[in-house]
């Protein structure tokens, strides 16, 4: 194998950016795969940063969400009361990328948390824009390493709301956009693409077996319909990767 | 009316234990020469206030300076954790820190509230999930027209609000390009206002173009010229973030005793900024130097 | 995506019968040439929103384009009134106006919760005033940290605004200084939206000084490349208000004969925006060309 | 009588402004009288302009409240929705300046309709900002030509609060401003300054005769205890309204 799960991830990621138009862009490996997409196939693709940037040109890999080369060269930047309340509760993100210390079946989020809110024994980031980025952007992917203390059966927290507890209850509360739906992992792409809106796995990076990713989830894993094998990275997304968006290979 | 005063002159006179602070500017214009008076200083039981509290709050927690943090993301961004924060709330070390978060929207919609004097903002956050059970300021309103509940977050208003920028005139009239945060909220929603800045400029500078101008004299108490004043962080044209700090600075906060000695070297053992920006040195202020990427000048034209 | 487009086209393309349609801009770039063109395409029925209807919708309600009024101001500004409008609400002529009203800030309110997706939003005032009593969209709401109730507006949803502005690139991202008014808002609370300007440039003058950004392309749907558009309204540093005219409509419009023949000679009588500016004449836009005022260039640093 | 009665309005409406920081002002008399007081009793004014105007410095005398010359050079020029959400609604405006087609003896503005709302005498302009401006400024200063048709006993809609019923009625219902406080005429100075909050007579400007006052306001006009006679305006004030201010004589 002649890439990392970190460049399969990347690759993956970008790859489900196919045509979108605008994307809401989180640092480290969502960076990458958009900045991917829009070398590749989504060339259209703005990146809208919560630090309140619209269509970043970013000269190098952002060292952090408000980095001052997201600024310059930038199609808008806003104030943020504008891009959360103009952009993403507006309804103009098509898709956002987000991760979480913790996931469960119906892609809720917890990056508050681990263990008791009062007497926490891990003190997580909390919501940052995340909770607000999970109700509105119209399609949510996620990106997250595959780890059984990740995957759990239930969360410690709910920070970001996925499909609450299944089936509609999303809609029910009205919440604007459609919830998650896609996974994408070091090991395999997983969706929530049935009536219970559970998450499911859909796709193996090459080489991965079925078992060693079941060993990475708390609970017993759906499987689609058609089990499908990830088309590995080309060498023109390696090339992208190592040489022109990360070549200090800070992400891989 | 508006006085240019030192940092020093500026934290006595306007910092009094036990207010709350609110020391804007997202991930840039952190103003660290603020923060690290205020640790001089050794003013108490502050609440501090910030939507992403990054290492200066972590740098003044590990001082000692807080009793509670106000805040809608807690970590090194970029890095990491925020340890002398994750110390002080999972072990109570150096004291125990009360928390009140939010979401960022929920932050600025808090600042939005406080500084255009409404009662509430609505906004639809937090509707499926805990953050409205661990924080009771968190409420639904009816909808008078007929739709579902929706959120609300009360008025924020810091005692003081400190906000870094690139420049302004001696009245305390402040241009500000780049991230534009919720610095203007967070100054409009506070009681007094620091503004800090890279240069003190002629009001014709300001005046010749308005529209830069992001904080009016009329609200501000105090200005400060302190040049590099938001080192690590940056100043969008004029430097750079101090990456290597920020990655060495989650090195030396995971130790509560070597962060102790961070601060006795670079805050207690400087009497200023100009005695630290000396003992950081001209080489790693160079590093930091931007290129040039001019705005270009538009007309507003004279109408006489 | 966005098209370049030529008014016509524009208007021919989003603008239908019946539809809501807002020009705005607060008594500056205020897009006449789209109000013309709206008028020779001969649409009907439409609701017209603006803060202040100004000359403009005078003459289309003069020209029967309306059937509905939403607004704040109903004056010719710094002149008096705006006689077409008063015949219709008053004499019905040439055919009744339904009236919607708020105050300034209701307006803007309006808009901001149409551009954010809040179902309301809340504003301190109407209190003590007999608007509500006429206007059944102004309702109030409790306040859950058990103020007093506070006045709410519901969201604004043009089916078109039109917003005129200095320049923009090919794919519509748009700069605009001076009077900031509620373009933003309106835009962004719109279905559809046309973007006219003095100049298109390349994309790279816009990213220069992406703070200047009011608009984003991405929600633009037509840009019109019309120098003058807003005449006789102003665009900062690149004309101004032509007074002369504003005093003579005053006289114009208070007979609705001379109104029709106006429109007759200034309207219909010409087929565009270019023949509209070679009958208005060069001594004319000499006249109001302001003098230099830049605003001076600003560096946000490359960073690579 | 060297001088007019709009030229002794002005010159009152000046002096009424002395040591006031911020003022929010409309086009016309009240702009001339604004920048009258910056000349002379309150050098530090801010002029604020509801086009999202602050701290102009007009080189010429503004034709509109959006004149550009209001824009260039000015302190700060935002969006309304700061103008009206940060400045006014804010508390930072001190003094505004209002009038009105119709005003009664507590106050209160009618500038919507002469008649019944629904099939009205005549419309006219309706609130633009002032229903706000009533209600938020910490001072609110008329300036308002007497005349019967004018000052009544009722009014045919209430577009701005004054004092409302009177006495403590608008703090009662939460209003943050003070309510108006002056009210200058082209004949005499009225004020509100009894428990009632009722409008009198304090200063008869030269040569007019209570007479003549009390016969343009519909309702018994109530007299201050002291009644004065205004100052008349100055030469040094004259002059800076003839050949600085108002070159032109557009509103004298």
């Amino acid at each position: 194998m002649n890439y990392t799960p970190s460049e399969m991830m990347i690759v993956a990621a970008a790859r489900a950016l196919a045509g979108v138009r605008t994307v809401f862009v989180g640092v480290g490996l969502p960076n990458i795969a958009c900045n991917l997409a829009r070398h590749t196939v989504a060339p259209a693709l703005e990146l809208i940063y919560e630090a309140g940037v619209y269509g970043a040109q970013p000269a190098r890999l952002p060292l952090s969400i408000g980095d001052p080369t997201l600024v310059s060269g930038a199609t808008s930047v806003v104030p943020m009361a504008d891009l959360f309340g103009l952009y993403l509760q507006g309804g103009l993100v098509e898709v956002a990328l987000l991760g979480g210390a913790q996931v469960d079946r119906f892609g809720n989020l917890n990056t508050t948390v681990i263990g008791d809110y009062a007497a926490p024994k891990v003190r997580l980031p909390g919501s940052g824009g995340a909770c607000e980025i999970a109700i509105h952007a119209r399609r949510l992917f996620y990106i997250m390493r595959l780890s059984r203390r990740a995957f759990v059966e239930a969360l410690d927290f709910v920070t970001s709301p996925g499909h609450l507890t299944g089936g509609d209850s999303r809609a029910r509360l009205g919440l604007p956009g459609a919830g998650p739906e896609l996974l994408i992992t070091d090991k395999a792409i997983l969706n929530f693409d049935n009536p219970q809106r559970e998450m499911q796995l859909v796709s193996l990076h090459p080489d991965v077996s079925l078992a060693s990713v079941q060993a990475e989830v708390g609970w017993p894993l759906r499987l689609a319909d058609d089990l499908a094998v990830t088309p590995p990275p080309t060498d023109d997304e390696l090339h992208l990767v190592r040489d022109v968006l990360d070549p200090q290979a800070m992400y891989r | 009316m508006t006085e240019l005063l030192s940092m020093a002159e500026a934290v006595a006179r306007y910092v009094e234990d036990g207010m709350s602070v609110a020391i804007e500017g997202f991930t840039a214009f952190i103003c660290f020469a603020a923060g690290h008076e205020i640790i001089r200083q050794r003013r108490r039981d502050l609440t501090l206030i910030r939507m992403t509290p990054d290492l200066i709050y972590d740098q003044m927690i590990a001082a000692g300076v807080a009793r509670k943090l106000v805040f809608s993301y807690l970590g090194n961004p970029g890095v990491g954790a925020l340890h002398a924060v994750r110390r002080a709330v999972e072990q109570g070390l150096p004291a125990p820190l009360e928390l009140e978060e939010y979401s960022h929207f929920g932050m600025v919609a808090r600042y939005v509230a406080g500084a255009t004097g409404l009662p509430f903002y609505p906004l639809h956050s937090y509707v499926g999930t805990d953050l409205p059970r661990v924080n009771e300021r968190i409420q639904f309103v009816t909808d008078p027209y007929g739709g579902k509940p929706v959120a609300v977050v009360p008025p924020l208003h810091p005692d003081v609000a400190i906000i870094h920028a690139q420049r302004a005139d001696p009245q305390g009239n402040t241009h500000l390009w780049g991230l534009l945060g919720a610095q203007k909220e967070a100054a409009f929603a506070a009681r007094r206002r620091i503004v800090v800045v890279e240069e003190i400029v002629e009001e014709a500078v300001i005046r010749a173009d308005p529209n830069r101008t992001l904080i009016p004299g009329l609200i501000v108490d105090a200005v400060v010229h302190e040049p590099y004043g938001a080192h690590p962080s940056y100043v969008q044209g004029y430097y750079d973030r101090d990456n290597p700090f920020y990655l060495a600075w989650d090195q030396i906060s995971r130790d509560a005793s070597q962060t102790q000695t961070w601060l006795d070297e670079w805050v207690y053992g400087v009497p200023d900024r100009a005695a630290y920006l000396a003992k950081l040195g001209d080489a790693t202020l160079k590093r930091l130097q931007p290129g040039s990427a001019p705005s270009g000048s538009v007309n507003y034209g004279e109408y006489r």
